[in-house]
């Protein structure tokens, strides 16, 4: 490794020095700090903000009560910093590590696009301010939308879904608008065993019944399968591309072709578009919609969760449908369709969209440019494939490469080791890596997706490779306790989730409350 | 690129390994028609930090800051100050980074603040079980319909008249493409629609906002009961959620499920979004929820720890029979939220929520000296409607051009009905000053 | 402990289950992550910033050639982002814990102050931009001059030094430029034993003999031994006040007296003001000169050691002599004295001081108001004389309370334990607290210096007083092992600061270079 | 008090617990006459952060930042563009909320950012041994005169007439104040001095600044071998850190100190404060260096850290004996130096390095097109002196006036010298556009 081959000293690559069992008073171990809940640290009367006195104590509101107690804890200010400083530390993190995660594309998050999303006159405009003072908002939105038009080659985008799938849905009930236009109501969605379980979520709230298609032993979509299934009462297809396991649909142009000879419209989920900005154009392989996750593609980060933004592209056919509010580019400069007109099938969300993810991922998009883009799904793909040849003799392969953005891997070279998939992450926690995507797709028994993006560097790989093909070797070697007793370096070990599950508790209550329930 | 770590010797050196000749060569599968040779055309290619802030500062400079102008625009979103504090500790990289807590054990800062936020969630709406956020108060709208669609397999809501349009169109869109009716009352300008009469055993759900999208405050104890007595469910609106530090709570009026836009704690307005829906519930409808729940539990080692819980609900388990499909959520403007709440605490809230309520009193009463202006409420939290002498819509245009943001035309709402073309919604907040107050009350008069 | 008394479940107070070792391969330890140097991890051409090409090749550059070469590693921003965040998670903070640094009072950071620092029209201002476009900068200069006066009482105040040392600086050339123009050219400075090591150093430095002042058995100046020493040939005393340790100089009126009797002048340094800041003002206890931290009683940031600012208040007789640059408040606005006009001793520093230390300290100031400073520094003192009640009987107090903002104790306590004071604050590590400041003042033995701040909440304190308590109680159990072998969790255990000092390697070189050193 | 944390019920148990019954009670020390009754007058009391923000928003308003105009003005402080993810990772509290490294286990972050700053700095400046940071560069240029003074043992140290007026004036007052001579060569503007000839046995060094105040440019190599021939030292003052990346660094040229300004990478304008130091020297004179220095060692496990070390030259052990006072140093503007620096590594000064110089050019090269302008130098890195047709001073004023600032006259540096009146110095850096040179072109030649 490069970054071992200069220096000295460097402690990296050498396993580390057990160090013997301290038991603390504080429960604290050196930096790694225990912190209670914020409820537990209130005080009456104390606060972090210091506000002037009501300029009136007259009330206006009517026949409704004024509350007297909400039961909210009273903090400082830097009980509150600490607290939550204290929390983020118990945290993994991309600026901390490696964060292969599939399907997910944990890339990295740069601060410009944060810097960005806050100048005032992006982070403190009102989306109901008048039309002629945000102007500079909507070129904005209308920018971003021609980058994603032109990066897929279709013919309109929704822009406000709030995610992934949010856009699925959008996306879904554009194909049933637009079936139900020609007077087509149909009762079928077909859908990979592989697919994401938004996919099908999706369609069954629309009302669908979902038919799984059969993979091929190479990891694609059956054709023969889908054919015997497609038919006139088939509304659409949702297929991931690249798909779930990492595998470009190789067929997806015949199938594009074979959806539509039956009627159906091909819902593409864009999740993945990330291994091919740039060098495919998803309009060109026949697809009526996709939505793209700007927190995955472009980088907008993921916060622990969320938000993100799943703007929608759509094909001619299904332009029309698309959901307010819409910016449209005038001569006078920039308008927003705020009610659904013509076809349009109505409204997805309050307001016109995830602003703060268009300006972040506008900015990702105009720091990389075509170039850029193209380079960054090159490196993610050779990055995933590199991975996969370096550790396929070591674990065992799901599928032959080349792979797309994520390399995934079953669980056979575990087998008789008394190590699951389970194990086998929970042990990379202690090693500083959060673990992969693991029994997804469900297809693969005990699947481990590697999706290492762009944004790491060959050093980094490495280190990630060597590490598990070591931890490999010592699931194979019989140490399973190594890693069924795993994690032991982590802010906590492994939780107990049956446990969670089976009597829920879902928030604090003060102690006064927990007795009164016992009772 | 100064994102990508891979120079060209490593990009040779991994490709040997890998055997093959060059990148395109990992690409075979795609079909030949679909590659495309070089770059795609018409976008330009990647610039420096320093130009890319230029454009973008360039487009922000198009646009009318909130805090540049007098500013008393609501209608669904809120400027409020949030503290310093909320923004750095949000910006921290293991909060903003990180992905949805699958792996609790490195994940448990992520948790705890979910399980805070729940916990906050409830005790503010007054309800007992509250879900880890929706994208926003209008989708957690449509997401409560389908939940009391499934708790009482009814499927007619009721929406009142006083609902954000936005929200209505919202769950209208969802009613009509995932089967179920909705039936919308007339615009509840005066804050006087008596819903209960509507209400029939085949109605899963009434809908109703409160302080409503008019400013109207309202008791809804009769309108649960009346719900109740049918075997439906009242779903509380809340779009202004420091209201809540002043009204008494929707669960102590009988709610069954709160959904709060909570932007208005801890969140920028963004033109929109990304904003955070507050979901909250009874505890017996628990397992009907949508979205992802956090949950209390233990370690190997008997620590107190936190996980996400009934997952069985979701659709990553659950896929075509679950609860809903949200995947993503509102994770880190939950935790601005819950941090700004924290800030608040109990003292710092109910203050909050008695300035803006004094602020708005202070802006109606001086408005309503204004000759052609009529302030429509009786009764409202921190915004109200204004009856103007002519039409709103334009008077706040004229206003923007005098640096002026003085309010929500309720024709921007809701469109195609004449009647309404008079009305301004106006909010104001702790930011609001007197200063602003007078400067859109002397415009007012100038125009009208 | 009323953050324990609700809820359920917390593990804080419990004393924490020792783990096993475990050893890993990376060397990482879950969220502790091993990190080398930068330049360990560069390769040739990669970078973080992307540039335009310059518009011209063309050198004009003289007799001087271009330079082929630096010997800078090339990384990418992931790895950057990456490097920086792993090693802040190396440090501890007042973010993160409890800081109780005797004399460095490390108190709560607020945010908004950094906010404040970066509005563009405070950090994006050239200090060589006329003055009729610094207007502001200058208003927010001689506005916090004017607090800086009001609470001190003092006549005077030059800005311009860039910490306490230096202040210490300026206010002696002061003293010196005084004393030259009546024509008293002196030859010894006073310090008291017990003073921070830069009081001598800045006297030395300014070629004067520094004798040091007895202290009494109550930590305070001997002033009989002080009228002892002083004399013709005596500038100026350098007493710190409130002392440090942690004392009140009771007969600081006295002195001041004494001083001025002798025709000395007293500076006074000033970097324990927090401690009675809104109580006393300096100027009614006889001082001539005093510096202000802002970087402690004021809350700038102490940034892992910097940067600081250290105003300097003066007295009537002092005034004449500040230095340039000076900020005038004039009828048509400010001006900026920029060179030494009149009495004035010359300039400490390029430019008008420390700006971004400036905007913070008044934004500080601001929010506190003077209720709230008052409030600041009592809480202070109550914190440090809590935990001196609380610890007065497990540890051992050096002197009797009450104290002023910080409680010092010896290590009398640790008599014949095996544990010293050094031992005593590794083990304070793995707890998850930094230790006090230890071995100063040197006058105590084994001095351990205790500042909690007002910053912290009574639980906090509690929690921290219980460990020290549960610490003290081991060590007295003959436990010597925990405290000698201590830390033990941090991410380094005790480094060899012989072996630093012994050869000093005080850069990193490339392997190759260090192996032609070696031959 | 937000900042706060003890209730009232804290403090009266606190009290209880120490056995007083006031707080007033645990300042009985303060002598009876020095006691304040009350709140010190004419200071107005708490406010809340909205209020704060205004009032410093307000005061803010009042300056014109650089940003905002075409800005050309250098002179020791220069406008560079500092990549976002500088300012993010400086403000996480692990740096910026820590002290200096006393406690090395649980500093690490700390300390090994200072190793690295301090192997930064040797090969920017082509030296051996740098320290953890000065002040600033007009502090840092006093200290090195110091230290020469002690190497040397003697005490007359030579100031080229090409150094910043500032470092002069700082030096000179150490050394009227701490009893060395200092001997300044007359203002430089041609950037032909010969400074060789005044070299003696009893000088103890010669500081020169490259590029000079006035920009130029020049070879040190036959100074540094003056002064070595007779013994005394040769510090090199560096202003503009950028320019290290096209020059040949002093180090090469010969230098034995040298002093440099780290503003310019990492950190703002911030009207002249805080900045950075850089101080670097040879290594036989290590210990003779003023300042904190981090060094390498092992732990009790063997594995590699870092250590603050050859603290027996500091004030905090050797007290009176201490090389220097300094404690409290930049760390924070030494981090934010050394990410920057590591962003841009070796290709990106270097060309960042060179857009400056080109841009500079460019400047030139438009500037001396118009009439009344002569540009003095023959050679410079990104900053150039102009003789004017007029008074710069005024025309800066005037230039002003017209949202540009154009640069320093030199008599804002230097009183009292009427020759000197007509010249401007020019800065231009990679944020300098071809408008911004257009602007300044278009309204000079209307002034002028
Ligand atoms: C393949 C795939 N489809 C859809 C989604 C849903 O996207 P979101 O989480 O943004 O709703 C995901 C996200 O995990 C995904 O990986
Ligand atoms: C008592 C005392 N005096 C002087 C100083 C020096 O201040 P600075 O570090 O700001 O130079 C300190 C700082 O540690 C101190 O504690």
């Amino acid at each position: 490794m490069a970054m071992n081959s200069v220096g000295r000293g460097d402690t990296r690559p050498q396993a580390d020095m057990a160090s013997p069992p301290v038991a603390t008073f504080t429960g604290n171990r050196g930096l790694q700090m225990e912190e209670g809940l914020i409820f537990e640290q209130g005080q009456d009367g104390r606060t972090a903000v210091d506000l002037p006195e009501p300029k009136t104590a007259e009330l206006r509101i009517g026949n409704v009560k004024p509350r007297t107690s909400i039961g909210l804890p009273g903090l400082s200010e830097p009980q509150v910093i600490r607290h939550y400083t204290r929390l983020s530390q118990k945290n993994y993190a991309i600026d901390a590590g490696l964060y292969p995660l599939g399907s997910c594309t944990m890339k990295h998050n740069p601060r410009l696009n944060e810097a960005m999303a806050r100048l005032p006159g992006f982070a403190d405009i009102h989306p109901l301010q008048p039309i002629s003072t945000v102007q500079g908002a909507l070129e904005a939105i209308d920018s971003l939308a021609d980058w994603l038009l032109k990066l897929t080659g279709m013919a309109a985008v929704a822009m406000s879904p709030g995610a992934g799938a949010h856009g699925e849905q959008c996306g879904m009930i554009a194909i049933d608008a637009a079936l139900e236009a020609r007077g087509d109501k149909r009762k079928r969605v077909l859908v990979p065993e592989s697919a994401h379980g938004t996919n099908p979520a999706t369609a069954a709230a629309l009302g669908y019944a979902v038919e799984a298609i059969p993979a091929t032993e190479d990891g694609r979509v059956d054709l023969e399968a889908l054919k015997a299934k497609l038919g006139p009462d088939v509304a659409a297809i949702m297929l991931t591309n690249p798909n779930t396991c990492g595998l470009f649909e190789r067929d997806i142009v015949e199938i594009a072709r074979l959806v539509h000879e039956a009627g159906a419209l091909f819902y593409c989920d864009g999740a993945n578009f990330n291994a091919i900005v740039g060098r495919v154009r998803p309009a060109d392989l026949g697809i009526d919609a996709m939505h793209i996750n700007l927190h995955k593609t472009f980088s907008t980060p993921h916060g622990g969760g969320g938000p993100g933004a799943g703007p929608v592209v759509l094909s001619e056919a299904l332009a029309p449908y698309a959901p307010a509010s819409a910016v449209v580019r005038g001569p006078n400069g920039f308008t927003l369709v705020e009610h659904a007109e013509g076809a349009s099938f109505g409204r997805m969300k309050a307001f016109a969209g995830q602003m703060g993810m268009f300006t972040r991922a506008l900015t990702y998009i105009l720091s990389h440019g075509a170039d850029g883009l193209l380079q960054a799904s090159s490196d993610a793909v050779l990055n995933a494939n590199y991975v996969l040849a370096s550790l396929k003799d070591t674990m065992s392969a799901a599928y032959d490469g080349p792979c797309m953005h994520e390399a995934l891997f079953d669980d056979r070279f575990l087998k008789d080791t008394g190590v699951t998939t389970l194990d086998f992450a929970k042990a990379m926690l202690d090693e500083g890596y959060h673990p992969m995507t693991v029994y997804f797709p469900l297809v693969i028994h005990g699947a481990m997706l590697i999706e290492p993006t762009e944004s790491e560097s060959k050093e980094a790989v490495d280190l990630f490779i060597a590490t598990l093909a070591d931890l490999a070797r010592r699931a194979k070697s019989g140490d399973a306790e190594h890693f069924t007793a795993a994690p032991r370096l982590t802010p906590r070990r492994r939780l107990d989730e049956t446990a969670a599950a089976r009597k829920p508790v879902l928030r604090w209550r003060p102690t006064e409350q927990l007795d009164e329930a016992a009772e | 690129m100064r994102y990508l770590p891979l120079t060209d010797d490593d990009r040779k050196g991994m490709l040997a390994r890998i055997g093959v000749s060059s990148v395109d060569a990992l690409f075979a599968d795609v079909p030949e028609a679909a590659r495309r040779k070089g770059k795609i055309e018409g976008l330009p290619d990647h610039a420096g930090e320093l130009d890319v802030e230029r454009q973008m500062k360039a487009l922000a400079a198009k646009n009318m800051p909130a805090g540049s102008v007098p500013f008393f625009v609501g209608a669904g979103a809120y400027r409020h100050h949030v503290p310093a504090a909320v923004d750095h500790l949000i910006q921290r990289g293991e909060f903003l980074t990180s992905y949805t807590p699958y792996q609790p054990e490195v994940s448990q800062g992520t948790l705890q603040y979910l399980f805070e936020f729940q916990t906050q969630v409830g005790l503010l709406t007054g309800m007992e079980v509250a879900n880890a956020s929706m994208y926003d108060g209008s989708t957690g709208c449509a997401e409560a319909v389908m939940m009391a669609n499934r708790v009482t397999r009814r499927s007619r809501a009721i929406l009142s008249g006083g609902l954000h349009p936005h929200y209505a169109e919202v769950t209208r869109t969802q009613a009509r493409w995932t089967n179920f009716t909705a039936i919308d009352a007339p615009a509840d300008v005066e804050g006087k629609e008596d819903l209960a009469a509507l209400v029939d055993d085949q109605t899963s759900c009434v809908v109703v906002q409160n302080p409503s999208v008019y400013g109207h405050v309202r008791d809804l104890s009769a309108l649960a009961e009346a719900c109740h007595a049918k075997g439906a469910l009242l779903i509380v609106v809340v779009t202004e959620v420091v209201s809540l530090g002043l009204l008494t709570p929707p669960g102590e009026m009988g709610a069954d499920i709160v959904v709060c836009e909570g932007q208005g704690i801890g969140n920028a307005l963004n033109f929109g979004g990304p904003y955070v829906g507050l979901f909250a519930t009874r505890e017996k409808y628990m397992r009907q929820m949508p979205g992802r729940l956090c949950g209390e539990t233990v370690d190997a080692d008997g620590k107190r720890g936190w996980v996400l819980t009934l997952s069985t609900r979701e659709q990553h388990i659950r896929r075509e029979k679950a609860t809903s499909n949200i995947c993503t959520n509102s994770g880190l403007c939950a935790l601005a939220f819950t941090i700004h709440l924290s800030l608040l605490g109990e003292a710092g809230l109910t203050k909050l929520a008695r300035i803006n309520h004094a602020t708005a009193i202070a802006a109606a009463d001086r408005l309503a000296k204004v000759p052609g202006v009529t302030v429509v409420n009786d009764s409202f939290f921190n915004e109200f409607t204004l009856r103007l002498s002519r039409d709103a819509a334009s008077v706040t245009e004229t206003l923007a051009a005098r640096n002026i943001l003085g309010g929500v035309p309720v024709s921007r709402l809701i469109a195609g009905q004449p009647q309404l073309n008079n009305l301004l919604l106006v909010a104001a907040t702790e930011t609001t000053t007197d200063d602003h107050i007078e400067a859109l009350a002397a415009a007012l008069k100038e125009i009208l």
